[in-house]
């Protein structure tokens, strides 16, 4: 369990959560990234710029 | 004037190799200049397999998945394009009395490279935001070097890694490699070999193989199945920056690219 | 007139491979030609206990034992040389802004190597006579190539394997490889740099470094211990071919070429 | 068993073979090399030049 950095409710988190890994939040729908675990913290998932050639 | 022709080829299986490397003599016998540069997808699988490294995937938001060049895979690569398919190309070059040198992005700064930038994907089923993707975009290419080299009658082999900003390699698209090469070099005409006859109207079948592909700047290319996307967006940006003529042909019969400069290629406009 | 320094390392360690790049570019901030000879030692027992490649010995008759290169070892040989060591140092150099461009003797014919004959040895135990030891000793330098890099103002990074006859690669040893360079060239100087701080009187002790070593031109050199045998040949071979100035030292320190130019060296007469 | 290429005496075999081994003619003791395993054939081993640096 942890706060959303956006509105404060509370996010579940997955079973096995991996870094860097993309959650939404219920209430207010932004997107945050897992940025470490043990401890799991969370920050506002950055919006970037698609490149869809690689 | 130059009349510098890039060739595009796999670099894996030896027979191509032999096949590339005698075609590139015989250019070089009628006066050509040649700049050969190489990718080695089965090298570098067959090394990920000998080494443990697990070959990953990323799959963008379009649904499109491209390989996930994380740290160990970078190494694997570069050990791959300069450690085993540059010497297989240098030796046959070197058996046919061919003078080539060979090149990655990390000599003089050949190609230098834009870092990706962080994006999100879905890798192993888990949507995450990507951070250790070693790959970029070419942003420049040192043309002098090629020049000192072509001058002095040798043929550069150039494949990835790109030197990026912060002066680690990263992976490049080889396809886009020969491109921005074939663009900053000024060459005549840049010919991309492939293992399949051609860009097909109908992926199953080879015998439809269209003569000109015409393209758009700015949509996404038609006829992206079998691996061709990548293909026709460096065909793009080749003829985009100026390059005159750009052929996708087969590489895997004999004389690859004489015959696919006589004809026998798909021409793409 | 040319006053080329030739420069040997070890290739392996990060550590070693910044300080000699960092000092590489000193020298030539001074207005010196450089050339970089490299081995790499270390990336090859890495790599070749990674691919399950067993590291076989040689037991010749005069009991000295050496590297059994049988094909699948050279395959490990060139990977770990070029697809390891070489670009982490141009990556180095890169870094440091110096332009330098990789070679192995597979470029434009750099190196050309006599390949060895069939010799009785000991191996695992057993007499036999060795007919796949994929070794030769250098006959020819593509001394041109050097110099066209040289005019162009980059480093020539150097490596084994060389080209034998046959046209297939062959592995050579790397100290042996830069006396070879030195004397093609014309080099004004070979500095070989060791994990040891210079060739010593007595193995065991660090501080009996010899400033001056004489050798005859035709008995095997004395201080042989200690892995200095190959290394004194070696420079043997560049002072033998004019190469006016030839010095051991200390790899392991920072600026390891201007402090072994400066004196803290074994010279080697 | 085999016999010697020299002087045809019978050369006792290793228990376990190695192709490019090297044997000695118990009678008239000359080298003489495994050339091939299955079936085990022997040559004279040549004179060769030592190269002692590699
Ligand atoms: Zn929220
Ligand atoms: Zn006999």
């Amino acid at each position: 369990m942890i706060a959303c950095p956006e509105c404060e409710a509370k996010v579940d988190l997955p079973d096995a959560p991996r870094l860097n890994e993309i959650l939404e939040c219920g209430d207010c729908h932004a997107e945050l990234e897992i940025l470490s675990l043990e401890p799991t913290l969370v920050g506002l998932a950055p919006e970037v710029e698609e490149d869809w050639g690689e | 004037m130059t009349d510098i022709t890039v060739v595009k080829c796999g670099g894996n299986a030896s027979v191509e190799v032999d096949e590339v490397c005698a075609d590139v003599a015989t250019l070089r016998g009628r006066g050509a200049e040649v700049i050969l540069v190489h990718g080695g997808s089965a090298d570098i699988e067959r090394l990920a397999a000998r080494l443990g490294v697990p070959s990953r995937q990323v799959v963008a938001p379009d649904g499109v998945p491209a390989r996930y060049t994380d740290p160990a895979m970078l190494e694997v690569v570069t050990l791959a394009l300069a450690g085993m398919s540059k010497p297989r190309l240098l030796a046959s070059l070197a058996a046919r009395e061919v003078p080539a040198v060979g090149l990655t992005g990390l000599d003089a700064g050949l190609l230098r490279a834009r870092r990706k930038a962080a994006h999100r994907a879905v890798v192993d089923g888990v949507r995450v935001m990507v951070r250790d993707n070693q790959v970029g975009t070419i942003t420049a290419v040192n043309a002098g070097l090629l020049r000192t080299l072509l001058d002095a009658g040798l043929v550069p082999v150039i494949s990835p890694p790109a030197l990026a900003e912060d002066g680690r390699p990263v992976n490049v698209n080889a396809d886009r490699v020969a491109a921005a090469v074939a663009a900053a070099v000024g060459a005549a005409r840049l010919v991309m070999l492939t293992g399949a006859p051609g860009v097909l109207a109908d992926v199953a079948d080879p015998d439809s193989v269209l003569p000109v592909v015409e393209l758009s700047p700015n949509e996404p290319p038609a006829h992206r199945a079998g691996g061709m996307g990548l293909k026709l967006i460096a065909a793009r940006e080749a003829l985009t920056a100026g390059v005159p003529e750009t052929l996708i042909a087969d590489g895997r019969r004999p004389r690859p690219v004489t015959a696919a400069l006589d004809g026998a290629a798909t021409t793409v406009v």
